[in-house]
């Protein structure tokens, strides 16, 4: 059995247990560590000298369409592989009791980590897709019956525009798909580069539009973000944890794996576009964070306004600009899972996160702040996270292509002024919820509970020590690019 | 083996049945629907032995024929008639408080019992290629449908849904008669195989005539699918006809209806001048009913109207495979999708006959906190739902992903971007569903009874969609 | 031991006790008292002898990030004059900060939590002193602002305090806008941000002299955020908020001058831009004037302390931007460092006498009190007010003299500066030592514990004798040539004059006053720039917040999406009406879809 | 002689009449009884296409087959039509069509 | 002659189809449609229809008539009552029907085919029954045994709906 089949499976294993009888939690927690061993050992075992792809496998579905389930990691892929059990086992991790219907609470997360994983693992644009698509309804059901504040509209939101978009997505797919030359239609993203790269393949610059759109609202780019907000604020943690730091990624693994080697013209064509839609990410939506008052919707459209910058990285079309869009994507899935189970175990603990009534815990939940600390200062970019390390690579990035015109220049300064943005909401967020004075009703909270320090810790260290040392990430992200 | 003998089969097996309802005397029906589904699962056996056509030149083989399209089509009837036969024994409630009977379990035999000669009517109609053949098979499903739609007959929504239905019916009717009139006047033939060599010797004075013809014939078929704008009944009968009733509805008969439009239009493609038109017309047809359906069914709250506007909504999907047979594809994603369309659909019906037994109602909040009544239930829902909707590893994706395969490769831009604005609202309507089970709160808690017979069916049909969304090669390969 | 290994452990000391105090010692003060001083004491070990052996290279740590020979961003030391210097002036200055900490600190909260955050502060400032390039330091720099951060906001439960580490933190980030801008601009020039390779590219430049000047001011906005330069000088008056040992060391002695720091660094290449160096010098002399000016209506008695940092930082600056050599600057900066570092110290020191009462106004007759602290504090007063054969002195003449020689304009701000620091100091030295007491506080003033005073005698020594010749000569003979410039001889007797007419002016206003003879509110609001900024942040940029939040939710949500699907969702709404339920209509729809149909099918093309 | 077109139009003449009642009458025989003339509309024209044999040049048998089975189906029709009116009747007293509306929208 | 014969029975067959329509009273319709069906059968005999043409009469004029009128006495329907016309749906459906017919005469006269005179008859009439019963028994074999299966199935509906209590 393939190595990435099993990861896929675990998770699904455990679901179906769960549904027989099985213990939830403690099923889906042994399933997602097993799958975090997995793929902490994958990614050991993955060969950087050879690169390419690895650990392959492949099942026929319907070969004479071009329609193969085959299974494959290259370094991107083990790093997003890495990424995605990680986070999962942190969010199954961090879950608060469920008192009602507990079974379908993990079974749902469970599936959300499943299509991840596959999503992350497969070579079949299709299946690619497919994957994709197993978390809409679970993201349904958490949010709508385990969600807080005005859950059920953002739920919808969430789900129809996520499928809408996906639906568009699907349709590029198609697009590309068939504009190959029959007889050689396939969907099988070997044969889709090796034919790009053989120069026999050019498909129409109007594929990589929908494409565009399509990843670009999975991954909330400017002006298709507004579904995420909502629906992170009124997720539950593991949920929020699961889709901002995870899920999202997919609409970027998408343009880097699908859209970067099949479109190199389309992508020039049209990159003013893309940088205008970044800028509006970074430099709009940084300002509507400025305004939020209330955590959860501030690390909500902050997660949305740190796509600009990958965006950015993706736009520089460098080495340097996709290396960085790659630490970044991982960095920033880690810090804002860390980000969001934080948000949770405040609200658990007051049943508020408006600024206005929140101050002075510091005090009382020390370790708390602490943690919070520095999941704020990794999301602001301070150096010792790797979202520093990612962020520095896309200006770079951004630098060298910024001699093509003046366009990318104000997106450079935006990109920089950006990080001060961050900053500024961040800062504030922590300042208005554990520093100053604390209310009398505060004094008697309890600090953070060993199950949720430790989820937050297990994402924290793996992102100082890229943080630290990026190089890791970079030399497996590195094999999908010439040096 | 000869496929004649397999409606005859059926023929056989309905005759069988009526004998042994009137001659055994049994309160308990139930035998009847097991019979019948054992009956006709032979005979879906049997049509998978090396089968043939009428012999060439015998009077048969100018009425019917033995294509892949027959074969498939005569295994997916088989299919729903035995999926709706099984379903009748847990409507018997229903029935018992509806008819006028005299002792228990009276009326329940023929409500069984009359499926078999709409099956029979409808196989002959998927392999016929004539259209008085056509006219004749159809009338025979039809007319036995009015009698099924009226079939509760102290129940008022019962009622009126078979009056309109029936008279709406007999109007398209009208109009399929006129309209063979009009392409028999011109062309001399009614066989639609010769249609093309017929036509391609008449003079150019007799194209207004036959294209006449041609539209009222469409007119009809339309009426058959539920085409916009003559789906005006299908809301209405599929609400008010009994559940297992508006099951075959909404698959059997839609399925053969589509099967006869597929066949009309392979054959006139052959014809320049009126492939052209044809195909902007069906396209057309195409747009309006995907906004009809799936934008109307938004607003509603009753589960058995709603599946009736998703029906519009998938005949429009359907339409748009039909818009695209140029493409060598077309057929088999049409055939894939019906093979969706039959087992989400029918699994819903399954699933909404047992939850309106149970809480005394067809509207959607009847199905809030499903999930917790009845994690069963609610999970085999959920799954119709998902693959009504097109989520990817149901078959109602693969058949969607085919559809819009053909549909873009035949260059329908306009149809696919509609499609993606109705895909959209599919996902609001269908997960109202899902919202209801698993957000909302039930009124009472206690557990729903689920008989064996209706869960080994909610798992045949549940694997089916899983199986048919994760490897439909052998279903795309039977239908190449 | 060779040089490298001494280096990497000078280095890397205090991050790991930084480290091991947050993760194992938080329990205990004295053990995390006890790390960050042994970290700290082997820095300062580590620095004297990289500094005795006069240790020279570039030495590579690793890659940090490494895509190929194209780009790589290293994490090296280099050792060189310049870094040595600064290396020993940090290294010097922090152990006694830390020893005296534990006095300071002895009975605050969140005792292990400052160790952590001095030995975390030691670690970025070593970094920013070693980096051999740009990118490193920019590393470090962002890592001394969050340590900053973290001690400003020490006393977190007070909103003064917890504003002003946000602020600091904030307002350095802006300055770091323009830095990272200037490094992007620099590599992309020259292709390096290596310093060696960077200093020496100025050809690159030949051609095209405005864009060197735009990059060197870009990465001067480093120096303006960091060293509090005007505009962004608000945050340091405000960060006295923070412990005081935290004010001494962080925001008077080395912290701040690491934006000196970096213009010495680039010295070379900073010089080759005149623009540039205009825009450096004026901005320091400025910054100079205006803090000067500002220190003389300040009633907190750190407050005072932090506009006269300002303003020697515009010294410092300003001797930068004088292009003369690296070393005019890095001597005030090395002088100051002693003398402003001893300052901060004994007003800790008056502070904690009167039990936490800071304004000078409460104070008053410590002299008696207090004679160690006030003989200390008389060093180091004189020498940052210029008074001859003090350290201060010889380093603010040299930057007077050059300043003379190579802009006129400039060196009459730098003047009159000059007049203002004696003024204000010795109006604090009047007002705190002399007189009498003038509140309870001040009448019960005792001397402070030894752990503190020790570290003010030690301190004192440097104050007074930095400056002398032989001192000067042994730190800065390497780092390039502090010969006094040729100068008629009235410029030294302008300076004396200026410092004579300060200490003069002072001393008459000041004795035996109760309250403050001089109100200004213009200058104790200081210049009301404070306010503006306010404003600014209030309702400019909140303004755009809130525009751009109304917009998200109302027209990009509300119109655009949500009333897309209400569009929808209204025609699904009005079509179903179509479906009126009765035959009769539902006929006549038949019929006149039979028309359409027959039409279509007749009249399509 | 009476040309095929004189035929044809008569046919026409009286498919639309057939119509007409179905869109216009309230009674729900009357509209069945339109329905009837619509059908026999039909066979008068596949009659006459018939005799006339366009294509063939002679009379054709298959269209009088055709007509034939449309009287046979038209009888079921009516047989079960009638019925369902019946007891619709029975049910409700009415055989209008304005009082069937309780399924709608 | 046969013209003539034509002209008078078309406008007897559509002026009682039209009076179908216009009568209030049900009675009166069926005896209108009874009518039409009659004068039908005449038309088709003028086109040589023989056999058709009598079981016209037989099943239409006899069978199909008596069994609406039974319905119509046995529902006791009285004249239908003068609800306010709808003028809306009046106006609409009589211009579906200008529109229909325009379009169908437009088609009719567009085609000069259609122009043709009754050509004479290849074969005598009396071999009509003949030849209808060879081509149904042989032929249409198949349909017709489907018509057999519709009538069967039809006469079990027609039962169950109309029995007033089931056994």
């Amino acid at each position: 059995m393939s190595p990435l089949l099993l990861l896929i499976l675990l998770p699904l294993a455990a679901s179906l247990l769960i549904m027989i009888g099985a213990n939830p939690r403690r099923t889906a927690i042994v399933a997602a560590l097993l799958n975090l061993v997995l793929s902490v050992l994958l990614f050991a075992r993955y060969d950087l000298h050879a690169g390419g792809w690895q650990f392959l496998s492949e099942w026929h579905v319907l070969p004479n369409l071009g329609i193969n389930l085959s299974l494959g990691a290259d370094g991107l892929s083990m790093t997003m592989l890495l990424l995605s059990t990680l986070v999962t086992l942190s969010a199954l991790w961090v879950a608060p009791k469920i008192e009602k219907r507990e079974g379908l609470y993990y079974v749902c997360l469970l599936f959300i980590s499943a299509g991840v994983i596959g999503a992350f693992s497969t070579l079949d644009v299709l299946f690619l897709y497919s994957f994709h698509e197993l978390a809409l309804i679970p993201t349904f059901i958490l949010i709508g019956v385990w969600g807080s504040g005005d859950r059920q509209a953002a739920a919808w939101k969430a789900t129809i525009y996520l499928g809408g978009a996906s639906f568009v997505l699907l349709i590029g797919i198609i697009s590309l798909y068939l504009s190959l030359p029959s007889g050689m239609r396939t969907f099988d993203l070997r044969q889709l580069d090796h034919l790009a790269l053989s120069g026999t393949f050019h498909p129409a610059s109007w594929i990589y539009l929908l494409l565009l759109v399509g990843f670009g609202t999975l991954v909330s780019l400017f002006p298709f973000h507004s579904w995420a907000p909502p629906a992170y604020a009124c997720a539950p943690t593991p949920a929020a944890m699961l889709h901002s730091g995870v899920l999202k990624k997919f609409g970027l693994y998408g343009l880097i794996r699908i859209c970067l080697p099949l479109f190199p013209e389309a992508i020039q064509q049209f990159n003013a576009l893309l940088v205008l839609m970044l800028i509006g990410n970074i430099l709009y939506i940084g300002y509507v964070t400025v305004a939020q008052k209330r955590l959860d919707w501030t690390i909500g459209y902050s997660s949305v306004m740190h796509m600009g910058y990958i965006f950015l990285g993706l736009a520089s079309l460098t080495v340097m600009g996709i290396n960085g869009a790659a630490l970044l994507m991982f960095a920033h899935g880690l810090s804002v899972a860390a980000a969001f189970a934080l948000c949770g175990e405040i609200r658990r603990r007051t049943g508020t996160l408006d600024y206005s009534e929140l101050g002075g815990l510091g005090k009382v939940t020390p370790v708390l702040g602490l943690l919070f600390g520095f999941a704020a200062m990794a999301s602001v970019g301070l150096p010792g996270f790797a979202n520093f390390a990612g962020e520095i690579l896309v200006f770079f990035g951004a630098t060298v292509s910024s001699i093509y015109g003046p366009l990318m220049v104000v997106a450079i300064i935006i990109g920089v002024w950006g990080v001060v943005v961050s900053a500024i909401y961040m800062l504030r967020a922590y300042r208005h919820i554990f520093w100053g004075p604390i209310a009398q009703r505060w004094e008697s909270l309890t600090d953070i509970a060993p199950t949720a320090k430790w989820s937050v810790i297990l994402l924290l260290v793996p992102l100082m020590i890229a943080g630290f040392y990026p190089q890791i990430i970079l030399n497996m992200v590195g094999t999908i690019l010439p040096r | 083996m000869n496929t004649t003998s397999l409606e005859f089969a059926v023929v056989g097996l309905g005759i069988l049945l009526l004998l042994a309802e009137a001659f055994i005397d049994r309160t308990n029906k139930d035998y009847l629907a097991y019979l019948g589904a054992a009956g006709l699962a032979i005979i879906l056996v049997l049509s998978f032995l090396p089968l043939q056509g009428p012999a060439t030149g015998s009077p048969d083989s100018a009425f019917l024929t033995s294509d892949i399209l027959s074969v498939f089509f005569t295994r997916f009837l088989l299919v729903s008639t035995i999926v709706v036969l099984l379903m009748t024994p847990g409507y018997k409630p229903v029935l018992a408080r509806y008819l006028p009977a005299e002792k228990e379990g009276a009326g329940v035999g023929e409500f069984t019992i009359l499926p078999l000669f709409v099956c029979a009517g409808l196989m002959w109609m998927v392999s016929a290629i004539d259209f008085i053949m056509i006219f004749v098979a159809l009338e025979l499903a039809t007319i036995t449908l009015y009698v099924l739609s009226t079939y509760l007959r102290q129940n008022m929504a019962s009622l009126e849904a078979g009056t309109k239905f029936l008279i709406l019916g007999a109007l398209s009717t009208g109009f399929f008669v006129y309209g063979i009139t009009w392409i028999f006047g011109v062309t001399g033939t009614t066989n639609i195989v010769s249609l093309p060599q017929s036509i391609s010797l008449l003079p150019e004075s007799s194209t207004l005539p036959l294209l006449f013809g041609v539209a009222l014939i469409l007119v009809a078929l339309s009426f058959k699918i539920g085409a916009f704008p003559f789906q005006f009944w299908v809301p209405d009968v599929y609400q008010g006809a009994p559940t297992p009733v508006t099951a075959y509805l909404s698959v059997a008969s839609k399925a053969a209806g589509f099967v006869v439009l597929l066949r009309l239009l392979v054959a006139l493609e052959t014809v320049p001048v009126l492939a052209h038109k044809l195909y902007a017309v069906v396209t057309l047809l195409a747009g309006v009913t995907l906004i009809f359906g799936n934008l109307a069914a938004i607003p509603q709250t009753n589960m058995k109207r709603l599946l009736g506007y998703s029906s519009v909504a998938h005949a429009g999907y359907l339409l748009m495979g039909v818009a695209s047979l140029g493409s060598l594809m077309a057929i088999p994603a049409i055939g894939l999708y019906f093979a969706a369309y039959l087992v989400m659909t029918l699994l819903s019906f399954v699933v909404l006959m047992v939850v309106a037994e149970a809480t005394g109602g067809e509207e959607i909040s009847r199905f809030n906190g499903l999930s917790q009544r009845s994690p069963l239930l609610a999970g085999a829902m959920l799954l119709a739902m998902a693959s009504l909707a097109g989520i990817p590893f149901t078959a109602g994706f693969v058949g969607k992903f085919l559809i819009f395969e053909v549909a873009l490769k035949q260059g329908h831009f306009g149809l696919v971007a509609i499609g993606c604005i109705t895909v959209a609202a599919g996902f609001y309507y269908y997960f109202k569903v899902a919202r209801a089970m698993y957000w909302q709160q039930a009124t009472e808690e206690t557990p729903i009874p689920v008989s064996m017979t209706i869960k080994l069916l909610i798992a045949l049909l549940g694997a089916g969609i899983l199986a048919l969304g994760i490897y439909p090669g052998p279903v795309l390969a039977a239908l190449r | 031991m060779n040089v490298s290994t001494i280096a990497w452990i000078t280095l890397s000391a205090p991050i790991l006790a930084a480290a091991l105090i947050l993760l194992v010692t938080r329990k205990s003060k004295p053990l995390a008292a006890g790390l960050a001083i042994l970290s700290a004491l082997i820095t300062c070990a580590g620095g004297w002898i990289l500094f005795s052996r006069g240790a020279t290279g570039d030495f590579l740590g690793f890659n940090w990030v490494d895509l190929g020979a194209s780009f790589q961003i290293p994490i090296g030391i280099a050792l060189d004059p310049l870094s040595r210097t600064m290396l020993v002036i940090v290294t010097t200055i922090a152990p006694l900060v830390f020893i005296y900490s534990i006095g300071y600190m002895k009975d605050e909260e969140g005792y292990w939590r400052y160790f952590a955050g001095l030995a975390l502060f030691l670690f970025s400032m070593l970094g920013i002193v070693l980096a051999n390039n740009l990118v490193m330091m920019f590393i470090f720099w962002e890592l001394v602002g969050v340590s900053s951060y973290i001690l400003i906001g020490h006393y977190f439960r007070k909103d003064s305090a917890a504003d002003a580490a946000k602020q600091a933190f904030l307002v350095n980030r802006i300055g770091d806008f323009g830095f990272m801008l200037g490094i992007l601009l620099f590599w992309i020039s020259t292709g390096t941000f290596s310093f060696s390779a960077l200093n020496s590219s100025a050809g690159v430049f030949v051609q095209h002299p405005a864009l060197l000047g735009v990059a060197c001011v870009l990465i001067f906005c480093g120096t303006v955020g960091k060293s509090a330069q005007f505009p962004l000088h608000v945050w340091l008056p405000n960060s006295m908020e923070g412990p005081t040992p935290v004010s001494s060391l962080l925001h008077a002695a080395t912290m701040v001058a690491a934006g000196v720091y970096l213009l010495a660094r680039i010295f070379p290449i900073l010089s080759a831009s005149p623009g540039a160096c205009e825009v450096v010098a004026w901005t320091g002399a400025i910054t100079a004037l205006g803090a000067g000016i500002l220190a003389t209506q300040q009633d907190d008695i750190k407050g005072i302390l932090a506009y006269s940092t300002i303003s020697q930082l515009g010294y410092m600056v300003t001797g930068a931007g004088l292009a003369v050599s690296a070393a005019l600057p890095m001597f005030h900066l090395f002088t100051h460092a002693f003398f402003k570092c001893l300052l901060f110290l004994t007003a800790g020191s008056v502070i904690l006498g009167m039990h936490h009462e800071q304004n000078i106004w409460k104070m008053g007759g410590l002299l008696k009190k207090m004679p160690v602290t006030f003989i200390t504090y008389c060093c180091g007063m004189l020498a940052l007010s210029g008074c001859p054969f003090f350290s201060g002195h010889y380093s603010k003449d040299l930057i007077m003299a050059c300043s003379w020689e190579h802009h006129r304009g400039i060196f009459w701000v730098v003047v009159i500066a000059a007049g203002l620091t004696p003024f204000y100091m010795t109006r604090q030295a009047m007002v705190v030592f002399f007189g009498k007491a003038r509140t309870e506080h001040s009448e019960h003033a005792h001397e402070s514990p030894l752990v503190m005073i020790i570290p003010l005698i030690l301190l004192a020594i440097p104050a007074v004798c930095a400056g002398y010749a032989p001192v000067e000569h042994f730190f800065f003979h390497e780092i390039g040539s502090l010969a006094e410039p040729e100068v008629p001889s009235f410029v030294p007797t302008i300076f004396m004059a200026a410092f004579l007419a300060g200490l003069g002016l002072a001393f008459l206003i000041y004795r035996n006053v109760e309250k403050d003879p001089v109100r200004i509110p213009f200058l104790a609001q200081r210049f009301y720039i404070d306010d503006l900024y306010f404003w600014i942040v209030r309702v400019i940029q909140g303004g755009f917040a809130r525009l751009c939040s109304f917009i998200d939710r109302w027209f990009i949500d509300g119109i655009l999406v949500q009333g897309s699907a209400t569009f929808i969702w209204t025609i699904g709404f009005a079509l179903r009406f179509l479906q009126l339920g009765n035959i009769q209509a539902y006929a006549f729809f038949f019929g006149a879809g039979v028309i359409g149909l027959i039409y279509l099918i007749l009249n399509v093309r | 002689m009476p040309t095929l077109a004189n035929y044809l139009l008569a046919s026409g003449i009286l498919f639309a009449v057939g119509l007409g009642g179905v869109m216009l009458r309230r009674s729900i025989i009357i509209i069945f009884m339109s329905l009837e003339i619509m059908l026999n509309a039909a066979n008068l024209a596949l009659i006459a296409f018939s005799r006339y044999g366009l294509v063939s040049g002679h009379q054709v048998f298959d269209a009088q087959i055709l007509v034939f089975f449309i009287i046979t189906v038209a009888a079921a029709e009516v047989a079960v039509g009638l019925a369902i009116i019946v007891s619709l009747y029975r049910a409700r007293q009415t055989t209008h069509v304005e009082d069937l509306d309780t399924l709608k929208f | 002659m046969l013209l003539s014969a034509f002209w008078f029975f078309a406008t007897l067959t559509i002026a009682f189809g039209i009076s179908v329509i216009l009568l209030r009273n049900p009675v009166s319709c069926a005896m209108s449609l009874a009518m039409c069906f009659i004068s039908l059968a005449a038309l088709f005999i003028t086109l040589d229809a023989t056999l058709i043409g009598i079981m016209q009469i037989l099943v239409y004029a006899g069978a199909v008539m008596v069994l609406f009128l039974f319905i119509i006495m046995l529902l006791d329907l009285r004249t239908e009552k003068s609800r306010r016309l709808n003028f809306g749906t009046t106006l609409g459906g009589v211009l579906v029907i200008a529109a229909f017919l325009s379009m169908l005469t437009q088609i009719v006269l567009s085609n000069p085919q259609f122009a043709q005179t009754i050509p004479t008859l290849a074969l005598p009439t009396p071999d009509n029954v003949k030849m209808i019963g060879m081509t149904l028994f042989h032929s249409y074999a198949l349909p017709f045994e489907a018509i057999g299966v519709l009538l069967l199935s039809a006469t079990v509906g027609v039962i169950v709906l109309s029995r007033r209590t089931l056994r």
